[in-house]
């Protein structure tokens, strides 16, 4: 079982470097133009030299092989751009990013649940405005979203200077603005998953019992809505990185998402095939970890998966 | 039924009085509202209940029994608008106390303390991710009736009081992993975790084998002995009749008929009544039709000896589950459909009768031997080769709703088989499939509607048009009436009898109901684990049962 | 998103009880749709200005009488440019979703339908264009491509595909395994039939649902494209570019920006609230 | 400059950024941003001032002699880098034999080096450095920051530089993150400023933090409210509030060189027709689109030169401009007559449709406006203007293999020689930007190069006439650098390639 899933992985892993090999070699132009920095300032032996360094001029398929065999033993190369090793420049942008989605992963549950365990099933005037809020914040671009509370509480307000540094308070704005759309859309669904436990007829069971309405969301109907809400935390964890895109340009943040757009626009190979590695890494880890917490919540799976 | 009842003196809670009227429903009415205003769906009924007696409502499905039942504790429906003129539940002290005007928080503390309810269907009605413990303690927990640490002994007790073995291995389980039997009687012990003198049973039996519910029949029995007021909603009127002291019959929201189970039943007044009791079938109603209680013309006469239509021989299916155990679904069975003839397989749950089914229909190759079908490989053809004999072998099964298209309308459903196995231009397709829609007494304006805007008892007519459309010679029937109510059933199993005679049919008839297999069969294979235990004429099984497994089987089936 | 997009279409927004062709939820969204189809295809009904007028004498004008959404930075009348660009982004969003829909159902079926060995190959490959981010699959794309509203629009759907295909799949094997399919086999209908009759249209049913709010989010995509600076080319007037392009002046005209955002909201939610309106009447049954 | 303020040791300067560097190595990268941070940390061998002329830094004199081939630089003493190391002639020659080194992937440091036959350091005083033919612009590039001269030590020991620098400047690097800035302390014992500086000593700032602020509306936002002091590439929308915020300030700085211009491909197409090309010129209202986009903050160009460039002609102005009648009857002429629906010519069938290429990364907002307008405003005359955006790779192919109408560029320069780059022969793609493939200059810009005043002033007087009448170019604005900035920021000077100079800056409270 064990090794089935090491086999997923090692596959998922592999398409996914594959294709982005594809892609990249797809890209049209000149990569040494890339390497330069676009000015027309190398002569010809210099771009020689520059091709031999970075392999680019092997076939194909050798590129390939050697890209490949170097990835397998964790070796991604240089960047480009950045003439560092892939993984320093990785690991020096993935901790801020992690910091932010983290932060707004959680800042994003906790909301969608105060604002579900609220609302569903009752209170039908507060319900209406906040399924209206969650669906007005679900469909206004997120990185308008992060203008406007930039505009509001850092300019004009002067609450969180966007300038000062790493703590935590630069973290505030960039996390609000990139939880937002999250916490409505997993409110909607945990709203969604709580109304629908309550109109089964187990729901029925044990209202007859004497328990309350609140104890009714907290003890029962809220394990099955977890169900639906752990898949897509996992998918919007590990789909944060577009997210990050934004949210990152937008408050000028250092981090994973700044450095892959770079690394796009750039056609930076070594650096894009990192990322991509690193990103199918998490979303294949945080399959995992999803499918460890559905046994964990749901016994009937259990059985099933023994 | 080896019930214990423990004394439980170490709780604050009075045990049920031994006396006294229990509940008082006095002209209740309840109304939803729909869009041309309130929709009366019980109008007027009162009852009452005393200790230790067990009242049974009983009555067609949409009469009203649920909302009733559950308009006692204040959870009629989202919507719905409750009148009494008394609505009166007695109180430990055997004081009356009202339950007009309550307001939620009273209500809760009337739930699960002075009513117990058990829910119609007890495979969904626990909460599937928490343990049976917590489940049947929750009502303790809730309504703070005892320490946290006593809980658990409490829990252990209760199960054992509905008679569950091993309580403490129970208790930790899931209710996936418990039988049908063992979750009603977990559902039971939960309702009656705080000693409620009051207990509404909601078709307490309805998804049970007929062995298991003759134990939770006895667990209602023995409550009623130790002094609880039972109300118990049932469509099953074999059900009523064990167990209740009164039976109120329902028909539209109103209580046609109340009285002592054995004069309602013997004697029913009711015009309702009547129909009601004739059209549950049995030995009795065998040759006679159960919608119309006149009697059916003979069987045309069998020739003698001919070769079967069908045949299995010694059928072996078995499956591997994901946990790779292995399932022996049939095991050597063989069996003979005869022309114009009629077998019917019975057993219990999972005993094995729709795999048999699904073989016979080739849906399953067999693991072991092989079907013929009038003396030809059957089993061992390939899909190509069969498919243009399939014509001749149709089936009816429990649900059709699953069994259609759901984008399809009735006419395109009838005209499925049609477009399959004939040539037959648009214009007489559509008037074959107006005459067959005639041939099972639907009107044929349903034929532009989809199925599911059709009744249960429709659907299945429409099934049985669709398996006619090709002009079978045999009918695989699996469950096909266990999904309707008595009198939808009596109408189905009517037609089918009517179109044996007519047309010529072979049936393989499977059903769980023992009452219906009786009516219905010329000959009999009763099932258990994947074997045929006992195989014979109908008549001869049921009075003269050789097998033990079929005599307890006899004996668990409540009667008249 | 369009990866939780299954799990998105489920959420029901109104009451779950009741007529779902009567509640005002329905009518609202359901003219606004209607208005921007209208403006899809005759823009000109709308506006009688070009959407590329450059008028360098009326910069930056707020709204007003003569200038409804006020101007931008060349003078072009915001109102017209919106317009017109309803065209675009919804083009961008319908063709993009068409694409992923497509494409998820070809995909889809495939890896629901053929023999195991392919099978389990296809699924891996749903699997590994899941593991891609899905705006880096549409980055990459449009890198390979190039820019523009057609490149846009291809890079949004094919990068949506595996969402869309998953999904499919699942369905196609719910089908596969469903009563009337069966049923279907025991009433004689050959495999390439039921296939056809019953197991493609019926998986692709939830598809109608999901495609609707596949659309808002498509146009979503495309405008944070255009906000990346890789969506398509000036001077178009796609929403997100208009967006992208007023945000320098956030201070000093923000209509130019604030305006296009509402109405990029508001389409958004409207085409939502359609979708899932859609989704209640087709569990409902009541429509084919 | 502020005068008669005395400047006040302390504070920290934030300066906000448009653009990000991936290296922070000046001798790695041609970024100017990497230039504009390191010119504070790293010190050149001279210094350039504001009026174009040389003055000693860490060389303390230089002698070159008369063909230009041998230069030799006679260092100061007692410099010595943060991190102890001092500063040599071993040192100096250590920085450029790296740079030489292929495997430094060095390139633009590498193309200011030029051709070099030689390094040598014959004493721990003197550099000299020798060509095989001869190699003017050695100073100048020696100015910049690009071969600013770092500590051998450090650069002998790490393993990467694209992080670090440690230079013998004014200021120490303490951190840099990409994509998010970098923050810059004082050196308490610095003490060789550039001979133009206004003060020796240490620098009056006690920090500089480079804060990465990619959203143009943030940057502004950041300014206005105080928490940041400076910003580059002042939003042109904004040009006229900041200016008339009396906290806040916005200078200018005209960029000589190459104006920003379109260069219409002579080689092929439409634009093979000098009538079409001049057609296109008067078709386009440069002064109105430019007004537009930057709001009066940029001047349009009236000339390939820009005003402050040597022997700019300013009679140029009056040869050209916008003029619909001529471009229509231009290209009646040239046989584009028929017009379609949206008003675009046609020739045969042809229509006039022109594909302008550019590096969208390069590309800025208010360029993206100005090409809009532009776009309009030759629709009118008939040309159907698409605007094709591409990534660096992109561009170079693009450009290499003569697939494109028009393409934009600017240099800065204030030696007219530039133009050679832009328009000899020898640079048509894929050997340089000479994008319109013009070959009829040739002879003059060669000649010029050792032409003596007059003559020299005669042709590139000539060439200028000839760009602009022969429509190898339509001048757009002139380049400047926008510095928006708290009043507060003081003693600002500024390098020769537009470029903030810091050394001098300080904060008054
Ligand atoms: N929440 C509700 N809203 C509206 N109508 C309801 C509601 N609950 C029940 N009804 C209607 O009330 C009537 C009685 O329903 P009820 O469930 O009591 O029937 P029943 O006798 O229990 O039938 P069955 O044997 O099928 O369980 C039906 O017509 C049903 O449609
Ligand atoms: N597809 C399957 N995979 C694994 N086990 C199966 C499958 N289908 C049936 N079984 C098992 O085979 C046995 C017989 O099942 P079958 O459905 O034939 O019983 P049945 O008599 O029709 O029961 P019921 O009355 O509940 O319909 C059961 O134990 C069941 O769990
Ligand atoms: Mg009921
Ligand atoms: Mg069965």
């Amino acid at each position: 079982m064990a090794l089935r899933r090491f086999g997923i992985i090692a596959a998922v892993l592999w398409g996914a470097a594959t294709i982005t090999f594809v892609a990249v070699k797809a890209i049209p132009g000149d990569p040494v133009a890339i390497l330069t920095g676009g000015e027309n300032v190398v002569d010809a032996a210099e771009r020689e030299a520059l091709v031999r360094q970075f392999g680019l001029d092997q076939p194909l398929p050798v590129q390939y092989l050697r890209y490949i065999g170097q990835a397998l033993r964790g070796d991604f190369g240089d960047s480009y751009q950045y003439r560092q090793p892939v993984l320093e420049v990785i690991g020096e942008a993935a901790g801020p990013t992690l910091q932010l989605a983290g932060t707004a992963m959680a800042l994003a549950l906790g909301l969608a649940f105060v604002s579900a365990l609220a609302t569903a099933g009752r209170r039908k005037g507060l319900r209406t405005v906040l399924a209206g809020l969650e669906l007005a914040v679900l469909s206004t671009p997120v990185y308008w979203v992060g203008l406007l509370l930039l505009t509001v509480f850092s300019f004009y307000l002067g609450w969180f200077p966007i300038i000062g540094g790493e703590g935590i308070h630069a973290l505030i704005l960039p996390a609000i603005a990139l939880c937002l759309p999250l916490a409505a859309l997993l409110a909607q669904v945990l709203r969604d998953g709580l109304e629908e436990a309550l109109l089964q007829p187990f729901a029925l069971t044990v209202r007859t019992r004497g328990v309350s309405e609140t104890q009714l969301r907290l003890r029962h109907a809220l394990r099955h809505a977890a169900l639906a809400v752990s898949t897509l935390t996992g998918t919007l964890f590990a789909g944060v990185l577009a997210g990050s895109i934004l949210t990152e340009t937008v408050f000028g943040r250092a981090g994973v998402g700044q450095i892959t757009l770079q690394a796009i626009k750039t056609r930076d190979m070594p650096l894009l095939l990192g990322l991509v590695m690193l990103s199918a890494l998490v979303s294949v880890l945080i399959n995992l970890a999803v499918d460890a917490l559905y046994l964990l919540i749901d016994p009937r799976l259990r059985r099933a998966a023994r | 039924m080896n019930v214990q009842l423990v004394g439980r003196q170490d709780l604050t809670l009075a045990a049920p009085a031994s006396r006294g009227t229990i509940l008082e429903v006095e002209d209740l009415h309840i109304a939803f509202p729909s869009r041309l205003g309130p929709r009366e769906v019980v109008r007027g009924i009162s009852f009452q209940i005393g200790a230790g007696e067990i009242l049974a409502i009983v009555g067609e499905s949409g009469s009203g029994k649920s909302v009733t039942a559950r308009a006692l504790v204040g959870l009629a429906g989202p919507g719905s608008q409750v009148h009494a003129k008394a609505l009166r539940l007695a109180d430990h002290d055997g004081e009356p106390r009202s339950l007009t005007g309550l307001s939620e928080r009273q209500w809760s503390r009337i739930r699960g303390r002075k009513i117990g309810f058990v829910l119609q269907d007890a495979l969904v009605s626990l909460d599937p991710l928490r343990t049976i413990g917590r489940e049947v303690g929750e009502p303790l927990l809730t309504h703070g009736l005892l320490p946290r640490n006593e809980i658990g002994k409490e829990i252990e007790t209760l199960l054992a009081r509905v008679g569950i073995p091993d309580p403490a291995v129970r208790a930790a389980q899931y209710p996936h992993e418990l039988s049908g039997g063992l979750r009603q009687r977990a559902l039971i012990a939960s309702a009656l975790a705080a000693r409620p003198r009051l207990l509404i049973a909601d078709e307490p039996t309805t998804a049970l084998d007929v062995t298991v519910q003759q134990q939770i029949l006895g667990v209602f029995q023995a409550l009623a002995k130790a002094g609880h007021g039972i109300l118990l909603i049932t469509h099953d009127l074999a059900v009523a009749a064990q167990l209740a002291d009164r039976i109120a019959v329902m028909q539209n929201g109103e209580l046609v008929e109340t009285g002592p189970a054995r004069a309602v039943l013997r004697d029913p007044r009711h015009e309702y009544t009547q129909r009601l009791l004739s059209a549950v079938p049995s030995a009795a109603t065998r040759g006679r039709w159960l919608s119309t209680q006149g009697t059916r013309p003979a069987k045309p006469p069998q020739p003698e000896r001919v070769e079967p239509i069908l045949a299995l021989r010694d059928i072996a299916v078995r499956f591997t589950r994901p946990d790779r155990s292995v399932t022996h679904a049939a095991n050597g069975v063989s069996l003979h459909v005869h022309p114009g003839a009629t077998l019917g397989i019975v057993g219990e749950s999972g005993s094995g009768k729709t795999t048999i089914g699904k073989v016979a229909l080739a849906l399953r190759k067999p693991d072991a031997g092989e079907v013929l079908f009038r003396g030809h490989a059957w089993s061992q053809l390939s899909e190509r080769q069969r498919r243009p004999l399939r014509r001749h072998i149709q089936t009816i099964v429990q649900d059709p709703l699953n069994s259609f298209d759901p984008r399809y309308t009735v006419e395109r459903i009838i005209e499925q088989p049609l477009l399959l196995h004939t040539d037959l231009a648009k214009a007489e397709r559509s008037a074959r499939a107006q005459e067959l829609i005639q041939l099972v007494n639907l009107p044929p304006d349903v034929l532009d509607r989809r199925p599911t805007a059709l009744s249960g008892g429709q659907r299945q007519r429409v099934s049985i048009a669709q398996a006619l459309a090709s002009e079978p010679d045999l009918l695989i029937c699996d469950e096909p009436v266990s999904a309707l109510d008595v009198t939808t059933q009596a109408q189905v199993l009517d037609l089918l009898i009517a179109l044996q005679h007519r047309l010529g049919l072979a049936m393989l008839f499977i059903s769980h109901d023992l009452g219906v297999i009786r009516h219905m069969s010329d000959r009999i294979a009763v099932m258990k684990d994947g074997v045929i235990v006992e195989t014979g004429p109908a008549d001869d099984v049921f009075d003269a049962p050789k097998h033990d497994y079929t005599r307890r089987l006899l004996a668990a089936v409540p009667r008249l | 998103m369009s990866q939780a997009l299954d799990i998105v279409a489920r959420v029901r927004i109104g009451n779950r009880a009741g007529n779902p062709w009567r509640a005002p939820g329905l009518v609202i969204p359901l003219a606004f749709v209607l208005l921007l189809l209208a403006a899809v295809a005759l823009p000109h009904w709308f506006t009688a200005l070009a959407p590329d007028a450059v008028d360098t004498d009326a910069i930056l004008l707020p709204p007003g009488p003569a200038h409804w959404f006020g101007t931008d930075q060349l003078g072009r009348d915001v109102f017209t440019r919106v317009v017109y660009g309803a065209s675009q982004s919804l083009g961008i969003g319908i063709g993009a979703t068409l694409i992923g829909c497509a494409g998820g159902v070809v995909l889809g079926t495939a890896a629901g339908l053929t023999p195991p060995v392919l099978q389990r190959l296809l699924v891996r490959l749903i699997d590994i264009l899941l593991a891609f981010p899905e705006i880096l699959l549409a980055l990459l794309l449009i890198a390979v491509l190039g820019r523009g509203p057609t490149n846009t629009l291809l890079a949004v759907g094919l990068s949506s595909i595996a969402g869309y295909a998953r999904l499919v799949r699942s369905q196609v094997l719910r089908v596969w395994q469903s009563g009337y399919v069966e049923h279907a086999v025991s009433l004689g209908e050959s495999t390439p039939a039921i296939i056809a009759r019953h197991v493609v249209p019926n998986a692709v049913r939830p598809l109608v649902v999901l495609a609707t709010i596949g659309v808002g989010n498509a146009v979503l995509s495309a405008s944070a494209l255009s906000f990346i600076g890789l969506g398509v080319v000036p001077p178009a007037a796609e929403w997100g570019a208009l967006l992208a392009d007023g945000r320098n002046f956030l201070d000093t005209a923000p209509w130019i920006s604030f305006l296009p955002a509402t109405v990029v909201a508001v389409s958004v939610i409207a085409i939502t609230i359609l979708g899932r309106r859609l989704q209640l009447l087709l569990s409902h049954g009541s429509v084919p | 400059n502020q005068v008669g303020s005395q400047p006040i040791a302390g504070g920290t300067l934030t300066f906000g950024l448009a653009s990000d560097t991936a290296i922070i190595d000046p001798s790695i990268t041609g970024s100017s941003i990497t230039a504009l941070i390191t010119r504070n940390l790293v010190d050149s061998l001279i210094g350039q001032a504001e009026d174009n002329r040389f003055t000693p830094w860490l060389a303390e004199r230089w002698e070159v002699n008369a063909d230009n081939t041998v230069y030799t630089f006679h260092l100061r003493r007692g410099v010595t880098f943060s991190d102890g190391t001092p500063l040599d002639a071993a040192a100096v020659k250590f920085n450029f034999d790296r740079i030489l080194d292929p495997k430094t992937t060095s390139s633009y440091s590498k193309s200011l080096l030029g051709p070099v036959a030689e390094i040598a350091a014959p004493d721990a005083a003197t550099v000299v450095i020798s060509y095989k033919q001869s190699f003017a612009p050695l100073l100048q590039g020696l100015s910049l920051p690009y071969l600013g001269i770092q500590s051998p030590t450090y650069l002998r020991e790490v393993k990467s530089t694209t992080n670090t620098v440690v230079g013998s400047g004014p200021f120490v690097l303490e951190s840099f993150t990409k994509g998010s800035g970098s923050r810059l302390t004082r050196r308490a014992d610095y003490n060789w400023g550039p001979g133009y500086a206004a003060h020796q000593g240490p620098a009056h700032l006690d920090a500089i933090v480079f804060r990465y602020l990619p959203e143009s509306s943030v940057r502004l936002g950041a300014l206005s409210s105080g928490q940041v002091q400076a910003i580059d590439e002042v939003p042109p929308a904004n040009f006229r509030s900041v200016q008339a915020d009396n906290r806040l300030q916005v200078v200018t700085r005209e960029n000589p060189g190459v104006n920003r211009s379109l260069f219409l491909n002579t080689s092929k197409g439409p634009f093979a027709d000098v009538r079409v090309r001049q057609a296109f010129q008067s078709a386009i209202d440069a002064p109105n689109a430019v007004k537009a986009a930057y709001f009066g903050s940029l001047k349009a160009a009236d000339n390939i030169f820009g005003p402050s460039t040597l022997y700019y002609d300013p009679k140029i102005a009056q040869s050209w401009g916008f003029d619909p009648q001529k471009a229509a009857k231009l290209l009646d002429e040239a046989g584009w007559t028929a017009k379609d629906g949206d008003g675009i010519r046609s020739k045969g069938g042809e229509r006039l449709s022109v594909r302008f290429v550019y590096d969208a990364a390069a590309w800025g907002a208010s360029d993206l406006t100005v090409a809009q307008a532009v776009q309009f405003s030759v629709k009118k005359a008939g040309f159907d203007l698409q605007l094709d955006p591409v990534d660096a790779g992109g561009y170079t192919a693009r450009t290499a293999a003569n697939d494109y109408d028009l393409t934009s560029l600017y240099y800065v320069r204030a030696e007219p020689d530039i133009l050679r780059t832009v328009f000899h022969s020898a640079y048509i793609p894929p050997n340089g930007a000479n994008n319109a493939r013009v070959k009829s200059l040739d002879e003059i810009l060669t000649k010029a190069i050792g032409a003596s005043g007059d003559e020299r002033k005669r042709l590139y007087g000539q060439a200028q006439a000839e760009i602009i009448g022969q429509a190898y170019a339509v001048p757009l604005y002139v380049v400047a650098y926008q510095l928006g900035a708290s009043k507060k920021l003081q003693g600002v000077s500024w390098a020769t390639n537009a470029k903030p100079n810091l050394y001098d800056a300080w904060l008054s409270r």
